[in-house]
């Protein structure tokens, strides 16, 4: 029991800080592009590691007790975390690429070579 | 509506058939886990919908007919009028198939349990039924406003 | 409720917050693409929420509607990308 | 451990609030539209917490595809 | 014929994946369980089979493919992740950025080949996919702290085309 | 601590509608105001159900030994919202054909313009 | 003028619905039902369905469904009909 409750302590320890960062750069960066970085990065990894916690709790409770109702929780976590994975970079990549075409610029930008590609 | 980038596309491809076939498993175990006819149809016409947004109006006429979808839905309507006619022997609406031993007929274990599939009488049948209807209400709704938001926009430049 | 309950619940809550300091950049945000990426940030938030609660009520089935959720955010997200496109193309 | 449980209510319910206030204030239909989406999907973390599933999966395909579908469309025929 | 079947067994598989449960087969499914998800997925493979396979190539069949997938997933990439995510916390905390947009051409050619590397640009250090052109894809950048203006393939994206060239092509 | 904080959520939600629907002239803001309307209500349907300590109203591997909510105000607030999302997608049908006879949306303008 | 009789109004009509819901019983602890509490019992041993929801909607409320159901396709028929003449 020791070490199954010092494994979850670092991975929510993990996940929770990460989710931080993410939303704090969501507030802090000075426009979309910086901002889709810090939310799509961060808040990815930290929910990988929140849900691996999950993971992990119910494999080890069903190794423990036997019941079957802990296998369910792990497997259902692991399709919802696959879903995740998938789906959120290309919500992100839609996002820039329709900021973009939309007329948002990036800001303190040293270099755009889409806007010159555009522009022939 | 033109269609949109290639990396959309890709995972279009393979996220259609898994909302596909998670919908009809929110349908089909309507008795055992939260879902059912509603929530079913709900999810199986959003992934309509995700196919008419990453391929476009034009293009997705090739993989959504939308005469099929309206014949689905009087299909679903009627199938659920008529189990609901068949328990008339006793009340309108009664369950004829629950604990009866014959398919969705096996009693439910009494408490917490871990559930079996063999259960539930006409409830399963009828969560089909209303999930036809409600899946291809939705895509025929979405179906329409797409094509008629492209005409109104049309008329407003010209 | 057994003796993890505290250990899943209170991350949860702290997620909560987080999706509070979102929210300001939804009022904040001086174009639209601002407020879909606050959009798709409160989505990831929610999910890895909603995971976190069931697991502390100890109900499996639960975790259904955190699936549910994150497929079909993603729609929504879509659809507004795909106006803000068709919006500068005239 | 109850009280904390009445925190996540409490916060849940405020962002609704704050959600759905700007979806009125706004001034531009677009920006209001997506802050409606925000308020409908906390609205379904509000139903899982308060235990209701099978309302909270019916709220979430609903309000995170379909409304948004139907009000984007709206807005582009009208534009 | 070929592509019915393939549907049809991916999506069997992802139904018995929901289902795990208690049961007389193996322990795991019951037998009116597996009936259903029989006649659910020739459904499905009926309804999803001309989304999935469009241009009708068959190379993703070959198992290497699979196993060599993961190995990226769990090795290079998860590396790539970890170092990108404390990049993103140093520059949260200290607020020190040098964005641009930059070009980059991986010579990858299937659709298949540069959605995995678009995906695995975006999450990985301090790069985010814009846009990419259709006609010889290549991908457009956001890159978050520019140190050469003409960069290369390896500055952007270490060595993932080489893993994606044995994946995909 | 909590105390009546839901009740009152609903309100300000029913209150939010209302105002939209007064005091708005563009009809699709019209139309966010009743959906509005109808998030309030099923809130409330929900909230009228609710039990402290009890867990959803399914027996299948669930905790053992706990009460119950109540399942029936989840039934009518399921019903509630399908039919809500059907009624939606007909006033903004008709707010679109109404676009394309008179050219505007705005409700003044549009009764000004029948004459 | 109309919008200030309007506002006084809306005034009058907000501070009654917030009186009323302070009044309301308190949160979390509904009225003694017996109808539900006979769902939540014999569910399980009437209809066979472990979700007691699903055996509501279906079972013992179905006419509600049988409404539902209509009211769909009648708003589906009304949707495909406005748009009938603009097809093409």
């Amino acid at each position: 029991m020791g070490t199954l409750l010092t494994v979850l302590y670092i991975f929510l320890g993990i996940g929770v800080f990460f989710n931080c960062l993410g939303s704090v750069g969501l507030l802090r960066f000075p426009d979309v592009y910086t901002r889709l970085h810090a939310a799509t990065k961060a808040t990815t990894f930290g929910s990988i590691f929140t849900s691996l916690a999950v993971i992990v709790y119910g494999f080890s409770r069903w190794n423990v007790t036997g019941d079957s109702k802990f296998r369910v929780l792990a497997l259902h976590t692991i399709v919802a975390l696959i879903c995740l994975i998938i789906t959120n970079p290309t919500g992100a990549h839609a996002i820039a690429r329709a900021a973009h075409r939309s007329g948002v610029m990036p800001r303190q930008a040293v270099i755009d070579e889409l806007k010159e590609a555009k522009l022939k | 509506m033109k269609e949109m980038s290639r990396i959309v596309k890709t995972v279009t491809n393979f996220v259609y058939g898994f909302i596909i076939i998670f919908g009809f498993y929110i349908i089909a175990h309507g008795h055992l886990t939260p879902g059912g006819g509603f929530q079913g149809g709900a999810v199986v016409g959003s992934a309509f919908a995700l196919l008419l947004v990453s391929y476009g109006s034009l293009n997705s006429q090739k993989f959504l007919k939308k005469d099929i979808l309206s014949l689905f839905e009087g299909f679903g309507l009627i199938l659920f009028i008529v189990l609901g006619f068949s328990g008339l022997g006793i009340t309108f609406f009664y369950n004829f198939l629950a604990n009866s031993g014959g398919w969705f007929g096996n009693a439910a274990v009494i408490g917490v349990n871990p559930g079996n599939m063999n259960t539930g009488g006409v409830i399963p049948l009828m969560n089909i039924a209303v999930g036809l209807e409600v899946l291809s209400a939705f895509g025929v709704i979405v179906l329409t406003m797409a094509s008629a938001a492209e005409f109104t926009k049309k008329k407003e430049k010209s | 409720m057994s003796g993890f309950f505290n250990i899943f619940i209170i991350p949860g809550g702290l997620l909560l917050i987080f999706m509070l300091l979102s929210l300001f950049r939804l009022i904040l945000g001086p174009t639209v693409p601002d407020r879909i990426v606050a959009l798709d940030t409160i989505n990831t938030l929610v999910v890895a929420g909603m995971i976190l609660v069931g697991a502390a009520y100890e109900e499996v089935i639960y975790i259904d509607v955190a699936i549910v959720y994150a497929l079909l955010s993603y729609i929504g997200t879509l659809y507004v990308a795909k106006y803000l496109e068709g919006g500068s193309k005239k | 451990m109850s009280s904390f449980v009445e925190i996540i209510h409490i916060s849940t319910l405020i962002m609704i609030i704050i959600a759905s206030f700007l979806a009125v204030v706004f001034k531009k239909l677009l920006p209001s539209v997506i802050a409606l989406t925000v308020a409908s999907l906390l609205l379904s973390l509000e139903f899982y917490i308060l235990h209701a599933p099978d309302v909270a999966i019916a709220e979430a395909g609903i309000g995170a595809g379909l409304t948004m579908a139907i009000f984007i469309f709206a807005i582009r025929g009208t534009r | 014929m070929i592509d019915f079947i393939v549907t049809f067994l991916l999506s069997m598989l992802t139904y018995l994946i929901l289902t795990a449960s208690q049961g007389e087969v193996w322990g795991i499914w019951s037998i009116f369980e597996i009936i259903t998800g029989i006649f659910l997925s020739l459904v499905v493979a009926f309804i999803a089979k001309k989304v999935l396979f469009q241009k009708r190539t068959y190379r993703m069949l070959n198992p290497l493919r699979w196993v060599i997938f993961l190995i990226y997933l769990i090795g290079p990439f998860f590396w790539a992740m970890t170092k990108a995510n404390i990049d993103v916390a140093y520059r949260v905390i200290t607020g020190k950025i040098n964005p641009g947009i930059v070009k980059i051409s991986p010579g990858l050619k299937t659709g298949l080949g540069i959605t995995l590397l678009a995906d695995s640009i975006t999450l990985t250090p301090g790069t985010l996919s814009v846009d990419i052109d259709e006609k010889n894809n290549d991908l457009y950048v956001h890159w978050i702290n520019v140190t050469t203006l003409k960069p290369t393939t390896h500055h952007i994206c270490s060595n993932f085309p080489q893993w994606i060239r044995r994946i995909a092509e | 601590m909590i105390g009546n904080l839901p009740y009152v959520a609903v309100v300000i939600f029913i209150g939010l509608g209302i105002y939209t629907l007064m005091f708005k002239k563009n009809l699709i803001k019209i139309a966010i105001g009743v959906v509005l309307i109808e998030n309030g209500v099923n809130l409330f349907l929900i909230t009228l159900g609710y039990r402290k300590g009890a867990i959803a109203p399914i027996y299948t591997q669930a905790p053992s030994g706990q009460a119950m909510v109540l399942p029936t105000p989840q039934a009518l607030t399921l019903t509630s919202i399908v039919i809500g999302i059907a009624t939606t997608a007909l006033i903004l049908s008709v707010a679109m054909m109404i676009y394309k006879h008179y050219g505007t949306l705005d409700t003044d303008e549009v009764r000004r313009l029948k004459g | 003028m109309k919008k200030i009789i309007f506002g006084i109004a809306f005034l009058i009509f907000f501070s009654f619905l917030i009186v009323s819901a302070i009044n309301m019983r308190t949160f979390g602890e509904p009225a003694y039902s017996e109808m539900d509490d006979y769902f939540i019992e014999n569910a399980q041993s009437e209809t066979g369905a472990n979700n007691v929801v699903t055996s509501v909607v279906f079972d013992y409320r179905g006419f509600d469904t049988l409404g539902e159901a209509t009211v769909l396709f009648t708003a589906v028929v009304g949707v495909i009909a406005l748009f009938r003449g603009v097809k093409k």
